[in-house]
Order: structure tokens, then sequence, then C-alpha cells
């Protein structure tokens, strides 16, 4: 059998979620050995490129409250949000700020020394905590740095996790390759953190990193852990063209507008309450609209979009807070947003589903948690507002690294591996993947299946287009596409990507599906063919399990109300 | 208003529209010469050209994706965010450490471009270098806050350490540092040296030591007063050319090294988590 | 861990200063022109020590030295210890953070304050003695009485 | 005996800019006359029964040695690491600096012919 690596708790994935995790698990016991399993180097997670802000309620001497906190997430979800877990969220979010400060955050400052906060989209207070507008790059390197201070931490930089071992009900490890060498090994341990963040690679137009893919969410799905809620996918109104890299919401925090190709501030339409600040599902619905009726712009690629104006911020302010903007436009679009607006698009951004997690992160499979964007104990129900993931992250990291190292220490060096398991996964990556014969490029069969996201499960959908859609998905998965050209057991990074691409595949399946069976029209989720909110049929989550190649199996799971009862969303 | 927006539109887009046929190389296609070698498995070091097609935004990491997908899946190499905010994917081009996403193949001359591993790391395979020694150096200069309250203890009591837009001016340049290898692939001294930190680490020993929430200032000072370290960084300020991010590496080491020559008194007072209750007690008052 | 040297650049790095800046051609100039000097300062140290030999030895090694070849490279000494003293002080400075320029938010596209136009004309300026101070030793050495 | 790098370093810097001084004066005192008179044997010996020359040259020598062959050593420590080499090369540095101090020791006091100037 393969090599084995044993650890008290396994953290997959490096993220945000995973590092804040680690620390936390790695502080609750000295004795608690800790693996930080990533398929880049630790550090490069795609947390990075988050840009506006963090949640949480600071100045409630200045009249923000947690209330109105805990308010604004659920109205945001479209009362798809947990409520207790929403609670959980912004109750623990002010020691997160605060311990980061500690740690060595650079914050951005009031003058008078204390940390700045910056309007987002539907909240009813500044409350997105900021450092400049690299937030997420910013806690990435915090955390990181402080991981540095643990010797019961050790990273594995660049291994790709496959599966997840299980016997009895309970975890016991998983199997990963080390890219360098290409060795596949075992891993035990009795727990483990699943944080393997979001599958936006699903998408063509997308903000994400490459490394965004779900394989993470797929190792839960076939170890028969649910998905919950896959169909609500956020679409982030400002992505630059052509990339989709990523205007931050502080670019309208700060003051900027929306125009269309008639010079207006359409929001004003559209949401005048809160107009560019309305929730980030109801601005991307906004601009399409627009779109649709004309009053839109032609990129030079030929793709539609508006306009982002923030010259009037003046260049002063643009340099101070929106510097990594102002790089972005001038980079990867050529426009100086100092002189002049620039295009930009609805672009997948988010995914609000993940596996089905309760209030502690706990997965169905005892001993295995998760955290971050990879998990959903619906903290953002149908739709999330930005600045909360970064904030979700960090709280659940903290939670799940505690009881995952509890858990360790309870059952230290109690695991069995089932030798079965093992031969397995490695028949299903070598003999189905890696010698697999075909002659369809993987790559294509990426790209036809991207576009058919981008095109058919956008901002507004319906039943034909995700039909379709569907059975697209179906005649790829089915086509010859399984194999690896590169042959060479080191660094084949054609291998990783075609498993990346079998776990897309499945995944994209799960969100037409779903987004197939809610017949309704709720935060991020938008259907044409039913567009209002049907709160008798649908005031539930969706769960999918894995169920073979035919597709999931679904099955709906109640929503946890404890404070406010559902009402017309309005801004 | 709207008249303003549409006028700024219009003007910038013909600006736009002349720059497009002035000085920008508009090229449909540009061939990549690529450093191919997997030591390990046998394969000796050679390189292997490649046409794939541009357009005027095409980086120089989608023109190497678009070869590895549709012409040659074997090429090994390493990114991620494709906007130059995770250090994944720096390599000589043309001669120089670069990022591949940051660099477009429009602002490079002539109509091939070179692609290498980056110098002084050791090599993997193809494109792609070994980090672990560099990480290494990065660790070993302490790279956090020390303090005896950096973890928060009463849950209860919770506030920040004050800072002011000036404190932070001081060490936020560099806390930019995207760890991406480029200085320490062109530092001269780590060329040769390898227990040299090289200036990633260095500048990095400084972004805490100036951090007014940090007071192992001695502790930190007496990491880099080695044999190797510190001083010998000779201020070729390769690093600070190349730093794709603007942390300006070789400023942070002379900073550093102006305190060790008594150049600089570090003046800093620890941020007190005490200062800002005492402050609302005297508002109070 | 054992440090992998594999992949170093090597000396080569050193030897390469032209796909850098100034400070990297700076760099590289003052090591050369200090183990030059060095070079140079043994050599003198041995030169003089004929003096303990009496006239004819110091006549004898004056033969020798004081020849075109001996004059072009004392002319060499004196451009490289101008070349180093200047850029040495300028060195000396800028290892102690001065006339390096303040750190704070560098804006796009990023250039970095420590190459700013002081140090580089420190380095013109050291370029520019040390050929001042070659003329002027070229019109003692060759320009006879 | 150890001295930290810092140390060191400042030595380095401090020897460095004193030795601009002490061969500037140098160098000037081969320019008071010109240039080929200045290198007559009498000239030269006759310096050499000048006290305050002789402590210039001395330190001079004192001085350029230690930075010259400080700067020998941080070359040459930078380009391989391994303990072996790392001693040799200090041992190395700091004893060819001794052998030419006390070389041009030698010189300076055979010249002077004992008799420090007082003839
Ligand atoms: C451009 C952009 C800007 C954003 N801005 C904001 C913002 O301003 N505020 C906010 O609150 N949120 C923001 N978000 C959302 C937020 O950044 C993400 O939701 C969050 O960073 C996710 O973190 P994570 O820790 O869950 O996962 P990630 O950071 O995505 O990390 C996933 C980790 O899992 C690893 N991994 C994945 N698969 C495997 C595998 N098979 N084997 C081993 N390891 C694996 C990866 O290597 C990586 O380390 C933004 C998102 C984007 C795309
Ligand atoms: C005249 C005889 C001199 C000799 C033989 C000499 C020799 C050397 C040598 C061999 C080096 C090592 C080069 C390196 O580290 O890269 C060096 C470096 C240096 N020298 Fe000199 N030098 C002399 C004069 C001076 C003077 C007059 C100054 C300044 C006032 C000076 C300042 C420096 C500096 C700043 C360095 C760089 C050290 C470093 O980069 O760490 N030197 N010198
Ligand atoms: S200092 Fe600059 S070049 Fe060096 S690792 Fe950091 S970001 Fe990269
Ligand atoms: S290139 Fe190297 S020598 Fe110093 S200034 Fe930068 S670290
Ligand atoms: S891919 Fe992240 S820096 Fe280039």
């Amino acid at each position: 059998m393969a090599d084995t690596i044993s650890h008290d708790v396994l953290i997959i994935g490096s993220g945000l979620a995973g590092l804040r995790a680690a620390i936390s698990a790695a502080s609750t016991d000295k004795n608690v050995d800790i693996a930080v399993i990533s398929k880049v180097q630790v550090m490069r997670s795609h947390s990075v490129s988050a840009e506006g802000g963090t949640a949480a309620v600071l100045y409630e001497e200045e009249g923000d409250n947690q209330e109105s906190h805990i308010y604004d997430t659920v109205k945001g979800s479209d009362f798809l949000a947990d409520q207790d877990v929403a609670e959980l969220l912004v109750k623990n979010m002010p020691y997160e700020i605060y311990q980061l400060d500690h740690w060595g955050m650079p914050w951005s400052r009031r003058k008078d020394g204390r940390i700045a906060q910056r309007k987002f989209g539907g909240y009813s207070f500044p409350r997105a905590t900021f450092a400049q507008d690299k937030v997420g790059f910013y806690e990435m390197q915090t955390l990181y740095d402080t991981c540095q201070k643990y010797d019961n931490i050790h990273f594995y930089n660049e291994w790709f996790c496959t599966s997840i071992l299980q016997d009895g009900g309970r975890f016991q490890g998983i199997t990963a390759i080390e890219l360098k060498t290409g060795n596949f090994t075992i891993f035990r341990a009795p727990a483990g953190i699943i944080c393997t963040g979001g599958a936006g690679r699903i998408f063509s137009f997308s903000t994400y990193a490459f490394s965004s893919t779900p394989d993470g969410l797929d190792m839960a799905f076939r170890a028969g852990l649910a998905l919950k809620d896959m169909e609500f996918v956020q679409f982030h109104p400002t992505g630059v063209l052509p990339s989709g890299i990523l205007i931050t919401e502080g670019a309208r925090g700060e003051g900027g507008y929306l125009v269309n190709n008639k010079g207006e501030r359409f929001m004003q339409k559209y949401a005048p309450g809160k107009l560019e600040l309305a929730p980030r599902d109801v601005v991307s619905r906004s601009m399409i609209k627009e779109i649709q009726e004309g009053r839109g712009f032609k990129h030079e690629t030929g793709v539609d979009c508006l306009k982002l104006d923030l010259t009037h911020l003046g260049a002063e302010r643009i340099k101070e807070v929106l510097a990594g903007i102002r790089e972005i436009g001038i980079k990867f679009s050529g426009v100086d947003i100092i002189d002049e607006p620039i295009e930009v698009r609805p672009v997948c951004h988010y995914m609000m589903g993940g596996i089905h997690a309760n209030i502690d992160g706990a997965t169905e499979l005892a001993g295995l948690w998760t955290a971050g964007e990879a998990a959903c104990n619906s903290t953002h129900g149908a739709n999330r507002l930005g600045a909360n993931s970064t904030s979700e992250c960090i709280v659940w990291g903290r939670i799940t690294g505690e009881l995952a190292a509890k858990h360790a220490l309870a059952h230290k060096g109690q695991t069995s591996i089932q030798e079965q398991q093992v031969l397995q996964e490695e028949k299903r990556i070598y003999d189905g993947l890696f010698r697999g014969r075909g002659d369809v490029n993987p790559y294509e069969v990426r790209k036809q299946m991207t576009d058919t996201m981008d095109d058919k499960a956008y901002v507004f959908r319906n039943e034909q287009g995700l039909t379709e859609a569907l059975k697209k998905i179906r005649e790829l998965k089915a086509s010859m596409w399984k194999h690896v050209d590169d042959k060479a057991k080191e660094y084949n990074t054609n291998f990783v990507n075609v498993m990346e691409i079998d776990s897309m595949l499945r995944t994209a399946e799960v969100v037409l599906v779903g987004a197939l069976n809610r017949r309704e029209s709720r935060g991020a989720h938008s259907r044409t063919d039913y567009p209002v909110r049907d709160d008798t049929h649908f005031l539930n989550h969706t769960l999918a399990y894995f169920a073979g190649d035919g597709g999931p199996k679904m099955a709906w799971h109640p929503v946890t109300f404890t404070r406010y009862a559902p009402v017309e969303r309005k801004y | 208003m709207t008249e303003q927006v549409i006028e700024k539109i219009e003007s910038m887009e013909k600006k736009r529209e002349k720059e497009k046929h002035g000085k920008e190389t508009i090229r449909s296609s540009v061939v990549l010469k690529i450093y191919r070698a997997n030591k390990r498995a046998g394969e000796q070091p050679h390189y292997d050209s490649v046409e794939v097609p541009v357009q005027r935004w095409t980086t120089v990491l989608d023109a190497l994706l678009h070869a590895k997908q549709y012409k040659d899946p074997s090429i090994g190499i390493r990114y991620s965010c494709r906007m130059a905010s995770c250090g994944s994917c720096g390599m000589k081009i043309n001669g120089i450490p670069r990022l591949a996403c940051y660099t477009k193949v429009s602002e490079l001359e002539g109509s091939t471009v070179t692609v290498e591993p980056l110098a002084n790391f050791p090599h993997i395979r193809d494109l792609v270098t070994d980090f672990a020694q560099f990480f290494s150096h990065h660790h070993d200069v302490k790279p956090f806050v020390q303090n005896e309250n950096a973890d928060i203890k009463d849950k209860n009591k919770l506030s920040e350490f004050m800072q002011s837009p000036e404190d932070l001016d001081k060490f936020l340049q560099f806390s930019y540092c995207i760890k991406c290898g480029l200085c320490y692939s062109a530092c001269p001294t780590v060329a040769t040296d390898t227990k040299f930190p090289g200036p990633q680490a260095l500048s990095q020993a400084y972004r805490y030591f100036i951090d007014n929430r940090d007071n192992a200032t001695k502790d930190r000072i007496n990491i880099v007063d080695d044999k190797h370290g510190i001083w010998r960084c000779h201020f070729a300020g390769s690093c600070s050319s190349v730093c794709p991010k603007g942390v300006d590496p070789a400023l942070g080491i002379q900073l550093l090294r102006g305190h060790m020559l008594g150049f600089s008194k570090n003046e800093k007072k620890i941020a007190d988590l005490q200062d800002r209750l005492r402050k609302d007690e005297e508002a109070k008052q | 861990m054992e440090a992998d040297r594999s992949n170093r650049e090597g000396l080569m790095g050193w030897l390469n200063p032209g796909r850098y800046g100034w400070e990297r051609v700076s760099y590289w100039l003052q090591r050369l022109t200090g183990v030059g000097l060095l070079a140079y300062f043994i050599g003198h140290v041995f030169e003089t020590s004929s003096l303990t030999q009496g006239p004819d030895a110091w006549a004898a090694m004056l033969e020798l030295t004081q020849t075109p070849l001996g004059h072009t490279i004392l002319l060499l000494v004196i451009g490289m210890s101008t070349y180093h003293s200047a850029n040495g002080i300028r060195l000396i400075f800028a290892h102690g953070g001065k006339g390096l320029g303040k750190p704070g938010r560098p804006d796009y596209p990023y250039d970095a304050v420590s190459l700013n136009y002081r140090q580089k004309s420190g380095i013109w300026i050291a370029l520019i003695l040390a050929a001042v101070a070659m003329l002027y030793g070229a019109s003692v050495l060759f320009g006879g009485e | 005996m150890m001295l930290r790098e810092s140390q060191i370093m400042k030595i380095h810097y401090i020897t460095g800019i004193a030795a601009l001084f002490v061969v500037a004066v140098h160098i000037m005192m081969r320019l008071i006359m010109p240039y080929s008179l200045s290198l007559e044997y009498e000239n030269v010996i006759a310096n050499y029964h000048n006290v305050p020359y002789l402590v210039l040259l001395e330190s001079i020598l004192v001085l350029i040695a230690i930075h010259g062959f400080n700067g020998l050593r941080i070359i040459l420590l930078e380009l391989r690491q391994s303990k072996a080499w790392e001693d040799g090369i200090t041992i190395l540095t700091i004893a060819a600096m001794m052998a030419v101090v006390a070389y041009g020791t030698r010189t300076i006091i055979i010249a002077n012919g004992f008799g420090l100037g007082f003839e």
C-alpha cells in the first residue's frame, strides 16, 4: 500500500479558513500535531484575492449594532440563512478583527488610530473592515505569518487531496498526491477539516483563481456527504473585461457610480434606497436588464457591459484606498480609473452552497468538519453580502479548528484505514484517469462546460436553458476525454487538471439539477419562468447526495428561524 | 452629470483608439520559447518553441496556458490567481524575473518570448522551482508580531492597538510582499550564498521590526546580525527593480541596517492596549 | 536541511551587471575595484619593501614599475580608488538608510524609492570623478615635466 | 574575541573612510614635488625620517589591510557555505592581513634606519 503520514488534525486547504483553523487548533493544545495540506503553496490560496472588506460590528458607540448586522445578513440571504448561524457569525466577528489586529494585520486606520470601516452593499452601517483594497491578501499574510509561531503546524505545500477515508461512520484520513514527486500517499488522522474554498471555476467568466475548482466539494460528495444549496451562485456586478478579474464592491462603497450608455446612474430605478450599494444579486440583475434593454456598452471583445465611474473620487483618494483596483484596471483592462470609467459586467464570484454542515461546521461524518467557502452552514442563504465571506472563513476556521483539535486529543492515534478504500481510489485516479484513453481534449471539455454554465446558469435562468445545459454537461461527461497526455510523475499539472475537470463536471451537474428543482426566484437564483419567491414550497435548503453516474439524489432540509419571519425583500 | 460622464467616456475612447494604433506592438501571434527539463525523470534541459495567438491584453501566462491546453499539455507551470496577488507564476521572461500573469506580451519586444524557471531556486520541472529554502528563510526571521498581548486573553475587553496612519505607512509597503521570489532570484548575493536570507526575508524582518505593535526589537536585530545575515546585502538594488508589488526590499534592508549602525533610532512606543481605554476615560470626564 | 545549491546563478550572477539597473553596475564595480585595489595594495607594499635593500634595489624596482605599462596600471588604480572611495561613501550612507527616501504607499507602476535619482547620480558622479582623476593622473604620469 | 558581524562591518566602514583621508594625504605628498622627483631614493628615505609621515604610512598600512582583507573575506564568505571553508577563509584573511602589515612595518622600520627621525 501507499506511504502513510500520520497527524492528529488534517486541514485540507490553506485559505483564510484553513489557516485560521490551523492556528486555532495549534493554540488549543500544543500536543496536537496539525497538517495543513494544500494543492497550491500554502500562502497562494485563492483567499489572497479578496479585496474589499471583512464585515464586523466595531463601533456600537457610533451607532452600529449586532442586531442590525444579523438582520442585514438574513435579509441579504433572502431569508434562507439559518438565523442562529448568522447570529453566531456576527457575535464572533469583533473579536476576530481585533485578534487579527494583534497579530499584525495592517488594517487601514482612521486619523485617531482606530480601525477604519467602509460602506458595503446591503449593510445599514459602514462595517466592512478594510486594509486598502487587499483585505484577503493581508489577512492571509497575517495568518500565514502567525502560523510560523507554532511548531506543531506542518505545511504540505502542493499536495493534491483526492479522497476521504472513513471507517465505521468516522473520518480516518485522506489520500493525496505530492505534486513534486507524484507519490500517492495516505494521511491518517482522527480529525479533519475541509477548507477547500469555492468552485467558481465551473464558470468561464469568473473572479476566482484558477485553483478554485470543486475537488474538495467533490471529495466530500463522493464520500457520501451532502452538498447543500449549490444552485445559489453569486454574480458580482463588477468583473473587469476581458478577464473577469474583480473590481471590489469597495469601489462602489467609496462612492463609485454604475452608468449605462445614456450616462445614467441606472440603479436609481432599481434600488432607490441603496443605489449601487444594494446587495449583489439586485445590482447584477439590474445590470443585465439594462443590457437587455439596449442601454449597455460593447466591449471591444464584443461582450456587453456597463461602466463603473470612479473618476469623481479624485486621484488622491483612489491611490489611497483603491490602489490595487487602479493597478488591475491599468494592467488588465488598459484603463486608469482615475481618468476614465471602466468596463464591467456581472461575473461569477461566490458559491453560497457547499458541504452540508451544522452550526459548528460539523459534517455528517464524525471527525470531519468543514469551514470557509467550501462549507455551507447556511450563513449566507440564497445570497451572501459582500465582506461576510472572509468573516465566515475566519469565524468557522477558529471554531472548527478548536473542535477538531479537541476531538483529535480524545481519539489520538485511533485510526483504521480500510485498504480496500485506498485501492479503490488508486484505481479511480490511475486506471480511470491517468492511464485513461480518449481523443477528446479535456481542456476543450472544460471550456465547453464553463461556457455552457456562463450561458445558461448565469444571473437569469429558466427551465429550458437549464435543461439544455444539463444535457450538454452530461454529454461532455460521457465523451472520451478521460486521459492524461503527460506521462511524467513529477509535477504533472496535466494530471491535476484532469482530476479537477472530473470534479467540475460532477459539481456543475449538481448546480444545474438544484437550479432546475428550485422553481422560484430567491436571492441569487433568479428564474425568469418563476419570477417570485415561493415561501410555501421552497423555503428550504437543497441537499444533493452522490448517487453514481446518473446524477445526484436530491432532498430538502429545513431552514432555522430564531428571530425574523420572512418578508418581502426591498432596497 | 449625465453629459459629463458621456463626454468623458467619448474622449477616453478616442484617446484609446489612438493609442491602439500607436505605441503598443500589436501582434496576432507570438512564439514562446519554453525551457523544458525534468531531470529526475531523465529529461535533459532543452527549449521548445510553440506559437500561440495573442491579443492586446494577453499575458505571458495566458499564452503559456493556451500552449498547455492546445499544443502541449505536459508543460510544467505553477499559477493560480492570474491577477498578480498570489505570487505563483514567477519565472524568467526574456532573462528577467517577472510574474507571467503580470507581463503582457504586448509589453515585450521581439516576436519570441523566452520563458525559463527562476534562477537561485532548485529546479523541479520545466518552469517550476522549489521554494522550500525561500520559505524557510522567511520562517527564520520570525515574521509575526511579538508582544505579550499578541493573543487576546480577555474576550470581553476588546480593543485594537492604536496605530496612526503614519505608523501604518512605516511598514505598510513592506507588507505588500506576495512571496513570489522574484527578488530572491535577482539578488547577486543569493546567487552564491545559500545562507543569506535574501531580500524578501530581510525586508520582512524590517516590516515587523518597525511595526509599533511589535516589541522584539533586540531579538530581530540579533537574528539578522550574522555572517550571512543582513550585512551581505550590498545594495545592488536588483531586488527592488524586479519586485512587481513595489515592496522595495532594498529600502527595508537599508533602513533596518540604519538602526543597527545607529543612524536611526526606533522611536516607536508599543501601541498600548490601554491607550484607547485611557483616552476613552479622558473623553468621558 | 542541507542547502541545495542547484540552479543558483553562481558567479555568473555577480558577473552579469547589465540586466538590472545602475545599482547593479555599481555593486559590481565596487567589488571589482575593491579586489583590484587590494591586489595593488599588496603589490605596493612589496614594491616599497625594496627600499630596505638600498638605493640600487629601489632603482631596479623603479625600472620595473616606472614603465608605460606600470603607469597604465597606476592610472587604473587611480580610477579604481576614486570610484571605490566616492561610491563607497555613497554606499556607507545608503547602507545606513540615508538618502533613500521614505517608505510609504507605493503607487502603480511602483517605482522603488530606493532606486532614486540621488542614488543614481551618486553612481554617475563617482564614475565621472574617477574619469577626471584618471585624466589628471595621466597628465602627471605621462605629461612629463 | 568573536566580533559580531555588525561590529566588523562598522570597522569596515570606518577604516574605509579613514583610509580615504590618509591615502589622500599620502598622494598629496607625492604631488608637492614633480612626481618622478618624489620617487628619488633620497627623497623617499627622507620621508621615512619624518615621524608624522611614518605614523601616516603605518596607519595607511593597517587601515587598508583591515578594510581590504575584510572585503576579501566578505566576497569569499558569499562564495561557498561550509564550516571548513568559512573557518578557513577567516583564518586565511586574518593571517594574510597580519602578514602584509608585518611586512610593511618591517619596511618602515628598516627604511627609517631605526633612528626614528632623530638623526
Ligand atoms: C476576487 C474575489 C474577491 C473577494 N473579495 C471578498 C471580500 O472583499 N470580502 C469577503 O468577505 N469575501 C470576498 N471574497 C470571497 C472570499 O475571498 C472567499 O470566499 C474566501 O477567501 C474563501 O476562502 P477559503 O478559505 O474558504 O478558501 P480558499 O482561499 O479558496 O482556499 C481553498 C484552499 O483549498 C485548497 N484546495 C482546494 N482543493 C484542494 C485539493 N483537492 N487538495 C488540496 N487542497 C485543495 C486550495 O489549495 C486552497 O488552499 C472574494 C472572492 C473573490 C473571488
Ligand atoms: C584604498 C584602498 C581600499 C581597498 C583596498 C578597498 C578594498 C575593498 C574590498 C576588497 C571591498 C570588498 C568589496 C565587496 O564587499 O563587494 C571593499 C568594499 C567596500 N569598500 Fe573599500 N577599499 C578601499 C578603500 C575604500 C574607501 C576609501 C572607502 C570609502 C570611503 C571604501 C568603502 C567601501 C565600501 C562601502 C565597501 C562595500 C562593503 C559592502 O558592500 O559590504 N573602501 N573595499
Ligand atoms: S519583495 Fe517583491 S519580489 Fe520579493 S518576494 Fe516580495 S513581492 Fe516578490
Ligand atoms: S538585490 Fe541583493 S544585494 Fe541587497 S539590495 Fe537587493 S538584497
Ligand atoms: S498567477 Fe498569481 S501571481 Fe501570477
